[in-house]
Parts: C-alpha cells; structure tokens; sequence
C-alpha cells in the first residue's frame, strides 16, 4: 500500500543533512512552507544551499527563507529576488554565495531538471552581466569581490542570441500544498502554486506540507501528480471538501 | 538653498492613467514590480485587459476592498483581487506565457533607458541585487513599455546615451512614458511622441541625455 | 471585450492555408479535436506538415488524422507513432515525408516551441538511428531512400551522451478541450488531455474545439489559460456544470 | 512437415503473472505496448502498484466491466479503469515523469535483446516505422524490463550477440522475462535467473544467441 502521510514535519525531513541543496517554493509570503522550514531550523541542519525566488524580508521573527537566513544555515543561495537586508549584509561580508538567476529561468531549470533534461537555451539574460559574466557572486571577508560569474556558453539560433542554462537537481524539495492525498498527489491554491510543482519536480527526494488531506482527488484537478512527491505532512487538518 | 527647477508633471497616477489609455482592449499586459503595479486598478470602460502577474496568476484586478487573500497577489506582493477570465498556472507557465510570445505588451519601471532602447532596471552599481522576472520579460513579451519618472532622485536624466547601470535587456524597450513626455522607438530611433500637459519639447531638451527626434502623435494637442 | 468563441469551425480556420505547419492533439481516439480536423478537410488545404503523435487506423470513413492522410493532403507528417496502412503506403512511394520523433521529444519540442525555449538536451534516442541519423526521412518515387535523417548534434552531460533537440512552433495548433470560457481558458478531460495542451502553446494561433462552452471557470481547474488559445469553436452544446 | 521443437513454456498470461509476482509494492510502473499491457490486470494481493500509461494517466487498473470511457484508455488504446490514487497530466509532464527518474519501472515488449543489454522493440528492417515513447522509457525508467517470447515467429532466438534491428536503447536491459526463463544483467553480464517449469538451462543454450552465465535466484526450485 502506498502512504506517504508522515504524521509529523520532523519524522518527513529526517534524511535532510548539513550541507544539502534543497529547492523551497513560495513567491513572497504566498505558497511558502513555513512548518516544514521551521522543521529544518530545529534539525538545525547548516551550509544548506537554498534555491528559492524570494529571501524573504528580513524582520524580526520571520519565517520561511527569511529564518533560514537570518540563522545562518546558507551557505549559497539561488534566488531571483533575495530582497531580504540580512542576507545583504552576509552576502558583502562574503558569509554567503548567491546565484542570482532570472525568475523565469529559475523556474525552468528546476522543470528542466525535474524532467531529466541535460540543458537548454534561454534568450533570458543574453547581453546581461548574468550570462555574459561578470556578476559577483561571492565577495572576499575584505569586502572585494572574490568570485564573480563565468560567461555562459551562447548560441545564436535563428538569428538571436540564447544562454545555455542547466538543470537544477537539488537533493530535497520542500514544498506547500493545498490539498494531498496520500499518493502524493497534490493540488495547489491560486497564486501558491508559483515554484511550488516546479521545486517538487526537481529534487530527488521531496516533502511537502498540506492545508488538507483528502481521501482522493478529481484526477482532472490534480496539479503535481505523486511520483514526483515523497513525503506528506498535513499541517492544518481542514476537512478535505 | 539653489536647486534645479525641473517641471514635476504628471503626478503617478496621472502617469498610470496615461499608459492605461494605450492599452489595447483584449492585450494580455504584464505589469512588472513598481510604478506598473497601479495599472490593474485603471479600469477603462470597455477595455478588458488581462494582467499577468509573473508567479502565475492571470486576470488581476485593483486592490480588494474587504480582507485580502495571501493568495492572490501581484508581483510587488500586494493584496488584489481576480477578475472574470483569471487563471492560475506555475512559474514556468507564467513564463511560458512570456517568453513564449502571448504577451502583448509588458510594463516595466526603468532605472536608466539608453538612445538605442537598452533597459537598465535590477541593479544600481553597489547596492542590493534583485532581478526578479525583469530579464524574461524584456526578452519575451511583444512590446516593453518603460514607465518612470524622468529624472533620478538626484536630477539625473535617466533618458541616457548609454545605460551606466547594468543591462535587463539591450534594445528591448518600444516606448517609455515618463511624468514629463512619451517617446517612442521608431525603427530604432528614440522619438519624442507627446509631452505632459504645461511641458514643451524645448524643456525636455535639456532633462534628457539620449538624442531625439520629435514626431509628436497629436502635434496640435500636445501643448 | 475579450471574445474568443467562434460560431463555427469553418470561420475559425479561416486563415489556414495550403503549406501550412499544423500541430493536432490527440492521442488514439482520445482527444482528437475531430470537428476541426473535418473543418479543415472542408476547406480542402493541402501541402501540410502535420504534426500528431498518431496517424490513424486507415479505416475506411475514418475522421481524423486518418482523414487527413486518407484525403493526401499531408506532404510531411511528424509523428510518434504513425500505425496508418495508408500513410505507409504514400512513405514508402515517396509522396510524403516523415520525421520520426520519440514520444515523449514530440512533447517536449512542442512545449520547448510556445515557451521560447531555442532547443534542449534529452538523452532520449541517444545512440539510435533517430539521432545517430540514418532513418529514412523520404523515399524517391522509384522505392530508394531519397532522404535520410542528419546526425544531430550530440553532447556528453555529467558523462551521459544527450541529443540537442528543436523546439516546434507550428503555423496553427487544432486542439480539443472538454470545457471552455470566453477567455480561452481551457480544461481537459482525462487522457484526452494528453498533447493538446502542448500543441496549443506551441503554435502561432491556436484554435480549440470545446465540448462545453461555460460562463467562467474556477482559476485552479484551467489546465491551460487562454493565452495560448486563439479561437474557440463549441462542437456540443452541453450545458455547462 | 518438420519443424524445430522448442518447449512452449508459460502461456501469455502466466507470462503476466511472472512479471507481475515481482513487482514491488508501491512501485509507478510503466507497460508498454504489446505484452506489457497485461500487467494492470494482474492485480496482486497487498501490492498497490501505479500503472503510468504515456500519454498522461497515472494510477490505471484493468479493463471495465461495463461501459468503457474513451478518454480512459492504455498506451495500446485499450479501454482501462482508473483506481484510487489516479492522475491526469499532459504527455510533457508523463515524459518528465519518464525522463525525470520517477518511474521504478517500465515493462517494454521486445524483438531483440543483446547480451550487453541494447533494446531493439520498434522497427524491423523494411517494415512499418513507429516509435512511440519507448525511447524516452528506455533512457528514462530507473529499470527496463523486457517481456517477450524466448523465439520469433520464425524460431529465432531474439537474445542475440549483437541486434541486427535498429537501437530502442543501447546497454538498458536490467531484466528480460520470456516465455522460457528469467534473465538479469549483472554487472553487465546476462545471467540466467530462473527456468520456466518443465525448462532445463540445457534446453534454453541452443534458444539463445547470446552468450549468459547462469546464477539461479533458486536452485532447488527452478526445475
């Protein structure tokens, strides 16, 4: 029988370690799963590379990305919009690396990778210092860049210029739901969807948090169909519609 | 204390309901984070726009008047509302959507826009880097309008030469409406289109970096 | 006001001319946007490139794909998996060309195609005649290949060899939904969604046959939002739920 | 009239029944055309299997006993059930399921497999093309295995040296389950696993082209 409910967000992340690269949906405070990071800060697991849009915002008491970084547990960071001043300040200070990478293809890495693609050209970014090189993507303890981006390879096809980008294959996906059944299969809310699918899709071992736990769903309203999720945590127990 | 007198123009909402009047009924519009934002809430009776917004949601209205849903945000994470047509999708979609070609236009707020159309929007040389969905648009939607004000915080003209700021895209932007006038890239060239009520050509000459020429659309209107 | 629906098939195929490049969803029976592909042979164009996973059974009376092939109106045919006698028979003669393509290729060209992607890399087909070239695209009139497939491009990925693939950005796409809004917001059914949403996203003007026409649909059970769908065309009118 | 007497061994459907008996519970397997197809009817006791069917079900059970629906149907375009635990998806995302390393298994028919593991199921020399998503299955799926008759129509042995058809895959093979044994690769090598009842190793060496070494899963059993 397949059942992959965990009754508790502790018992799902068991397997995640120091050093991990672990996809998180969410875009701002929408579709963020706040139990399951809260989860990861108590393993108080460290040098965690995060792919995520958004750093959240850098209040105090925060969760989501924001706690993740305002505890120090990144070492590198694959974002569109870190936002967050806290992680700024680590970012300057050389504490932590980042990979600044355009939404778009952010979200089509984590697809290309979920779906066992080598790689693909984007127009994204071409002529721009984040595919022709020259971003910083770590700063010295002095302050001075120490590491800045590589060109990336280019491709001029049908007369414009493409970016070769590559997959993402994080080791976990951390992801929130609205409604799971316990096949995996999920279903999302509204704009909470964003990376969400994309995140799950990617990694190789993947968690998710759920509003509500439904007995079945509607093949048809399926979002992310179950393969590609391994563990289940309900997290408000709503009755399921 | 001396300080240059630049004419103000249109207020913001002057300027969001400017760019509203050139919104084509039934485009599909991307708004991207800043200025743009206002547009969804410049409804324009028998004009249906679709907004996009980048993280998947289609069909945004204004602000809600009652209790906002987290779910349902723009861009800049601020609380709206869905209209009739809406559609939800992942980020890929959403930028399927985008550098696919199904977007008619998108709107984006502009830190420096060069004479040869190239946009810097993401990053101010030295500080905090963020560039959100910014590349993907410029590089896929059909038209990029450029939306912002004239003159940075200092009196610079942000209207330049060549872009000193780091590039979203080069030669991506079609037409950029600022709180003093509206330009237009004509085959390549930067034109003055229209400017803002109480502004004329000649005081633009000296607040504007890049060279133009002037082609206004309504030439007997525009003063 | 935003209307997409069309009264008829016949005034939303209105811009489909000879030589055109069409992609049709379907896959077997399922799916098949039948009204539209009757359309089109109404119209009588000829001379198309054919995109399709299948080709029909050659049965006589036959709808669909078969219709298409039945009637010669198909110079090339990109297929996954032909099957059609009578397809056969025009290949081997050389009155038509194919270009083979593995399944799931076929899907991924075609999203590659509406997502402004240049091309990918797929380990698919690696070290096959479908990559490795040698496939007969065309034969001559006489019986003798006429035509074989080029070697494609090849590159080694973390030590496995992958193939660069094209996207696909047809003409037109003919797709059946089972219910649609005005928007063109489109919801399948079942394994009758299979490649339409692919191919409505892929081509430059997309016309869907929907079984039910309804006054708005919940944003979260769209499969597919209106902006990859031209034209809608109600083929029954089933009152929509 | 002579013909060459080679033993029938297992019946199709306890051919099915073979394979399916090794299957693992909570496994998402893919069938293929042909043979395969069987598997979902062979529904064991305390093993919840999740049949993929290629074009964008998940969760697929035996044919229906009343009424079929034709948007519920196999790879082969045969009416099938939905269980619980079922999901519709586009053919890009059944393939990113494939492709993406989340099918345990996939069950393909074949016409020839070599000793070091090349599939050839799509294409017999001069005979009708067609594909279909056995290439992205071959490349994809974390196990290939292959059911199939011991001998072709003509009483060749399809475990070959090398294929003489075109390539599905080169090196795929994990398991070829025939009418007549059970063979595994390991480490490479083709390596007898299991005789059908009544089947002798002795019986199968003239049966079969390629070369295997011989490691029975049960010794005492096999014969």
């Amino acid at each position: 029988m397949i059942d992959k409910i965990r009754p508790k967000a502790a018992d799902a992340l068991d397997s995640v370690h120091n050093g991990a690269s672990i996809a998180i949906g969410g875009f701002g405070q929408s579709g963020v799963p706040l139990d399951l990071i809260d989860a990861l800060c108590d393993r108080d697991v460290r040098g965690l590379h995060i792919i995520a849009n958004n750093g959240g915002r850098g209040l105090p008491g925060e969760r989501g990305i924001g706690r993740l970084l305002a505890e120090n547990r990144v070492s590198r960071f694959s974002c569109s919009f870190p936002v967050n001043p806290a992680f700024f300040e680590r970012y300057f200070s050389g504490e932590v690396e980042i990979e600044l990478v355009p939404q778009g293809t952010l979200a089509e890495r984590l697809r290309a990778g979920g779906s066992g693609i080598g790689g693909f050209y984007t127009p994204t970014a071409a002529g721009t210092v984040l595919a022709d090189g020259g971003f910083v993507v770590r700063y010295g303890k002095n302050g001075e860049p120490e590491k800045t981006l590589a060109q990336k390879e280019r491709r001029v096809i049908d007369g414009r210029t493409y970016v070769l980008e590559s997959p993402l294959r994080p080791d976990f996906a951390l992801v929130k739901a609205h409604r799971a059944d316990r096949y995996g299969n999920l279903r999302f809310r509204l704009g909470a969807r964003n990376f969400n699918p994309l995140a799950a899709m990617a990694a190789k071992t993947t968690i998710a948090q759920a509003d509500q736990i439904a007995a079945a769903l509607d093949p048809d309203d399926i979002h992310l169909p179950g393969p590609f999720v391994d563990r289940v945590v309900a997290t408000e127990l709503e009755p399921a519609r | 204390m001396t300080t240059i007198t630049a004419p103000t123009g249109l207020s913001r909402a002057e300027l969001a309901r400017r760019v509203a009047g050139d919104l084509v009924d039934g485009w599909c519009v991307n708004v991207g984070i800043g200025a743009p934002l206002q547009l969804p809430a410049q409804a324009t009776p028998g004009k249906e726009i679709l907004y996009h917004c980048e993280h998947g949601l289609l069909g945004v209205g204004p602000a809600p008047d009652g209790e906002p849903d987290p779910d349902v945000t723009d861009a800049g994470k601020n609380p709206v509302t869905l209209l009739d047509g809406a559609a939800s999708f992942d980020s890929s979609t959403s930028f399927a959507i985008a550098r696919g070609g199904r977007l008619d236009l998108c709107v984006l707020g502009g830190l420096q826009v060069s004479e040869r159309g190239d946009l810097a929007n993401w990053l101010v040389p030295g500080g905090n880097p963020g560039v959100g969905g910014a590349m993907d648009l410029a590089a896929g939607a059909r038209r990029v309008w450029v939306m912002m004000d004239h003159l940075d915080k200092r009196g610079n003209p942000k209207l330049r030469k060549e872009c000193t700021f780091p590039l979203t895209g080069a030669g991506v932007v079609d037409r950029v409406y600022t709180n003093l006038a509206v330009f237009e890239f004509v085959d390549g060239v930067l034109t003055l289109r229209e400017c803002a009520p109480g502004i004329t050509p000649e005081q633009l000459g000296p607040l504007t970096e890049a060279t133009f020429q002037i082609d206004l659309w309504n030439q007997g209107e525009s003063e």
